[in-house]
């Protein structure tokens, strides 16, 4: 029977990419829109989402027992694949993306594979860039960092200040809560919500839309099929960069 | 195909817009979700069944789409009595909050938090993969007895779902029937399990879970038709319902009304089209159609 | 996939040419339909159920083929004594008798009979849809324990196939292996029941059938896996199972070999498609993956 | 869901077409080769297989509890239907139809719908003979009557030393089990057996080759699944006109 179960792949190659993040690439290929997301079984450990650095990899950042597991594994080991899952970005003419962290990862096709990017690279300090050069012999990249070690000092909706929005079609966004939360009230004020979308992460556990653990207030979409991405019209009243809510379905900030 | 008129109607006790109730643990986690299924042509909500503590869950996988079905071993994540606040918007809404204990006081315990704000309970007695809840209560059928009688004290319709994972489903509904229950629900999901041969394991994080959708469908059917026969309060069915043919054939086996859950995979707008396909202005009525097939 | 050394087998006493075994019931009442499965590349076969007296079955509808599944009610048809002589013609061939009766008397009056032809017994203690047969006494350990000393008394295998109707199966499994039973077969058909809406009655004419097919092999895979972890015995895996890829999981499962009944119809030629894709001269030996996915 | 449960059809028409026989027409039609059957859900009494005599008829010969029930059925009563099954007829060039009592049932549409058919009815007495007059507007109708009540005197084997067989490419037969074998043993003499088809009846529960209740020797075929139209020469050493298995799988003459 061919159904929905985690496709085993084989880790073929691991790469450091920063202090805490690693890319796993494995031996197969999974055909996605830039922002589907995978969900990624660290066998005996548990089933997390994952964005699809490239078709046959993905970039962890290394957070509590399963990434910390999936950045130990070693090629030749297995994992199961689930997916890919969620809508992705929809991607047109001059693209602005503005990544913080790890979020980094879902954009990254994006940098590579579309002709007119700016990329915004954010991180809270020089050594935990990721993909910088990677992205640099394609697009145009700015850096900032929390603590000034690398690019503009300060958090990366600051490199916003000096960016003509008029010139981009679409803006796409993806990092922390606060980090999305702060770019989406610049392009509220510099009025250009309509053009922007962001990719979302809440706490998920089926990936299909059915268990409910990844919905959002107030209008109860599902992040995993919904989305993950959503336009920044949408997310405005939304609960991002107030709450979220974890595994119980308990609400944390 | 046969249609129903809309009617308002009152499924054991709750005032429901229309016959299709949505599922427990589907969708059933916050209040906005919950408001966007109504929204979407759901006539009454079941929630996401709450215990007397909060619980995250099992390790993942917790739900793998098979061809023909769903196996979800979730391990009943619930915020516990912080859901009394999430419901907070939806008081005046069809409402059922589905509860777990493991025994009658827990049960009477969770349903004191909520008996403000629920149009009815629930009774989760057949989860078949959690240690100590659920199925390891329903297949007794003294335990159900006192859990219904522990939640009827407050005096709110109680429904009872059961676990199909019995030798004899029917014992188990009368034990509900005779400890005050308003209505069954049945079914909950098949215990099962699938194996990645890829990874040489089960594909579950707690290896066992429970199947539902498609799959399940010719279960349920028997499930309801069974206890149609031995019991006389009302039956809700459940179990791999995915269009109106469905809904009309549960209700011939003898349900009053549905619940449907996994279909939302394959279709986030089941309840709109089904009910679209459902009623009509010259429908008949439910009650023409309940049990005709006990013949 | 993992592929299979093509392997003499022998399958809990039954020397076979594969793993793959055709169920009970299916293509069985006739030594020329049993044979021509053989030649197809089936490695032994289980003949239709046999009993104390000839039966004509249940009222049609008898099978209705479904979207992912069969669902039957044949009513445990056939010739009683007279299969005896029908079997003369497979003396030497891999045919395991499956026999059911009333009681422990009757298992043994029936397998008598077949003493000197059958490399082995199935007894059916399981059919969920034939009233005072099956099902009503595989759900009871007592009773399956002294069906299966009967006919252990003909010192021949017994395999004692398995009801999935039952709360906990390992008790069942549990108490077949007491009786010393050489093997477990799981699963028997799941009970169940579709209604024509058109017609407002069940379908089946017995009203009560079995399911079969892939609907059902989660909840087989299942059984399996509960029955290795609680008995020493071989088991023999059944149920929805339609490719090698299924048989693969279902040994993972703990199964030394396998049965396959519904999946005929869609490919009649099943056994010997199985075979193709299963097994491959660098293949590996089945030992190596049964029960392996028990971590 | 959709699948193989019987669909339910309202009865239309009742026709009789002889004292013992009935054609009942229904609300839908079914599109078959000739030759194939359908299950017929006699509700609350059996279900039996029929070949379909019209795209939307069976034409049922009364002989036990299911065929009284069905052909007492009236207009607007309703009946289940589960197929077409089974393979039906290879049809090309000229035909020669032999038919024996209700067996005409499965060949009518033969009769009606191909252009050059030589149609050989057979019954016990001219009262039985059935579709007599529809087929005579489209073929060369030959009639033989165990009694000599119409056409020859004999059975409608019998029929054959008149007819020059090397004339016909395709010869398809259906009736009584010893009419078949009487048939096949005259073909078999005139060494034209490599182009018969006949249509066996055997006891049928599944309908889908799975019960193995129609089963025929030596060879183990599903008359329902592998048939039940077989070539001539692979009935020739079959248990045709010898015996056949009844409900319980009892060896019956
Ligand atoms: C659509 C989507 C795409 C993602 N893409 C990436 C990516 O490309 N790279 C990356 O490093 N991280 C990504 N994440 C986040 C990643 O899933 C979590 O960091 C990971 O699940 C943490 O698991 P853990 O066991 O290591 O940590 P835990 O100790 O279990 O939890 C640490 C924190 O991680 C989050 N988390 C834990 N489990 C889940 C879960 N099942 N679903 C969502 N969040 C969870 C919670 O906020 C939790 O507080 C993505 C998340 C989503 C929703
Ligand atoms: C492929 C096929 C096509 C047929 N087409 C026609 C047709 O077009 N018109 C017609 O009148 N008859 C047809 N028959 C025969 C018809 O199915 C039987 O006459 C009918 O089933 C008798 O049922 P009953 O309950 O009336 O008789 P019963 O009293 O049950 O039995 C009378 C005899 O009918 C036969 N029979 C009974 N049940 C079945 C069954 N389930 N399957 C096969 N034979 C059975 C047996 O030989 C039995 O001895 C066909 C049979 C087959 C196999
Ligand atoms: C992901 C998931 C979670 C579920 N959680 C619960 C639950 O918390 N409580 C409960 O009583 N049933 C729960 N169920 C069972 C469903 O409510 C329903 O009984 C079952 O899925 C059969 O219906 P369906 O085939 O329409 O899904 C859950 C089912 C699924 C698929
Ligand atoms: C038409 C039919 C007849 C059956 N008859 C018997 C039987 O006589 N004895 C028995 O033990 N099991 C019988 N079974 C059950 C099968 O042997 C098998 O256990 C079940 O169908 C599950 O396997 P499957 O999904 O591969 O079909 C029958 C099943 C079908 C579909
Ligand atoms: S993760 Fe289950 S609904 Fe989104
Ligand atoms: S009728 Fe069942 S196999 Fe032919």
């Amino acid at each position: 029977m061919s159904d929905g179960l985690p496709v085993p792949v084989t880790i073929t190659r691991v790469v450091q990419e920063s202090p805490g993040v690693t890319t796993i690439f494995f031996d197969q290929n999974f055909s996605s829109n830039p922002g589907q997301f995978v969900m990624v079984w660290v066998v005996g450990t548990d089933e997390i989402p994952m964005a699809l650095s490239y078709p046959n990899a993905v970039t962890v950042q290394r957070v509590g027992e399963a990434t910390s597991a999936l950045v130990t594994m070693k090629p030749g080991e297995k994992i199961g694949i689930r997916g890919p899952f969620g809508n992705g970005f929809t991607i047109r003419g001059k693209i602005l993306a503005i990544a913080g962290g790890v979020g980094t990862a879902p954009l990254l096709r994006i940098g590579l594979e579309y002709p007119d990017v700016t990329f915004l690279l954010g991180a809270r300090t020089a050594s935990e860039l990721i993909f910088y050069s990677v992205l640099s012999s394609t697009c145009d990249v700015r850096i900032a960092t929390d603590d000034g070690s690398a690019g503009y000092h300060g958090y990366v909706a600051g490199l916003l200040d000096e960016i003509d929005l008029d010139e981009y079609e679409n803006i796409v966004v993806c990092g922390p809560d606060p980090m999305m939360r702060s770019v989406l009230s610049v392009l509220e004020n510099r009025d250009v919500l309509e053009k922007s979308q962001f990719s979302m992460h809440r706490y998920m556990k089926c990936g299909v839309g059915l268990c409910g653990s990844c919905c959002i207030d107030p209008n109860g979409l599902c992040v995993c099929k919904d989305g993950p991405v959503f336009s920044g019209e949408m997310l405005l009243r939304s609960e991002l960069g107030k709450y979220h809510r974890n595994a119980a379905g308990l609400k944390e900030k | 195909m046969i249609r129903l008129s809309r009617e308002s109607v009152h499924l054991a006790g709750v005032p429901a817009r229309n016959h299709l109730v949505l599922a427990a643990g589907v969708l059933g986690t916050c209040a906005s979700s919950l408001s966007r299924v109504l929204h979407q042509g759901a006539g009454a909500v079941v929630t996401k069944s709450i215990g007397p503590e909060p619980r995250y869950g099992h390790a993942g996988p917790c739900v793998v789409v098979l061809e023909d079905g769903v196996m979800n071993a979730m391990g009943l994540p619930n915020p516990s009595r912080d859901f009394v606040e999430e419901l907070s918007t939806l008081v005046n809404e069809p409402v059922i909050v589905s509860i777990f204990g493991g025994n009658p006081e827990e049960f009477h315990e969770v349903a004191g938090w909520f008996a403000e704000k629920a149009q009815a309970f629930e009774l989760n007695v057949s989860c078949p993969h959690a240690a100590g809840f659920g199925a390891q209560i329903g297949t007794n059928p003294d335990v159900v007895k006192a859990c219904t009688e522990a939640v009827k004290e407050w005096k709110k319709p109680v429904w009872v779902k059961l676990t199909p994972n019995v030798t004899d489903i029917t014992v188990i509904g009368k034990a509900a029937e005779e400890g005050g229950a308003d209505a069954i629900v049945a079914i909950n999901t098949v215990r099962a399990m699938r194996i990645s041969t890829g990874l040489r394991r089960p594909v579950l994080g707690n290896k066992f879970g429970g199947l539902s959708g498609k799959a399940v469908f010719p279960i349920a059917v028997r499930c309801v038709y069974e206890l149609y026969e031995a019991c006389s309060i009302p039956i809700i069915g459940c179990g791999g319902i995915s269009c109106a043919e469905d809904v009309i054939e549960m209700m011939m086996a003898g349900a009053e009304g549905v619940e449907i859950g996994s279909a939302v995979v394959q279709d986030p707008e089941i309840f709109r089209h089904i009910g679209e396909e459902l009623y009509a202005p010259d429908g008949i009525s439910a009650r023409e159609i309940v049990g005709c097939a006990h013949v």
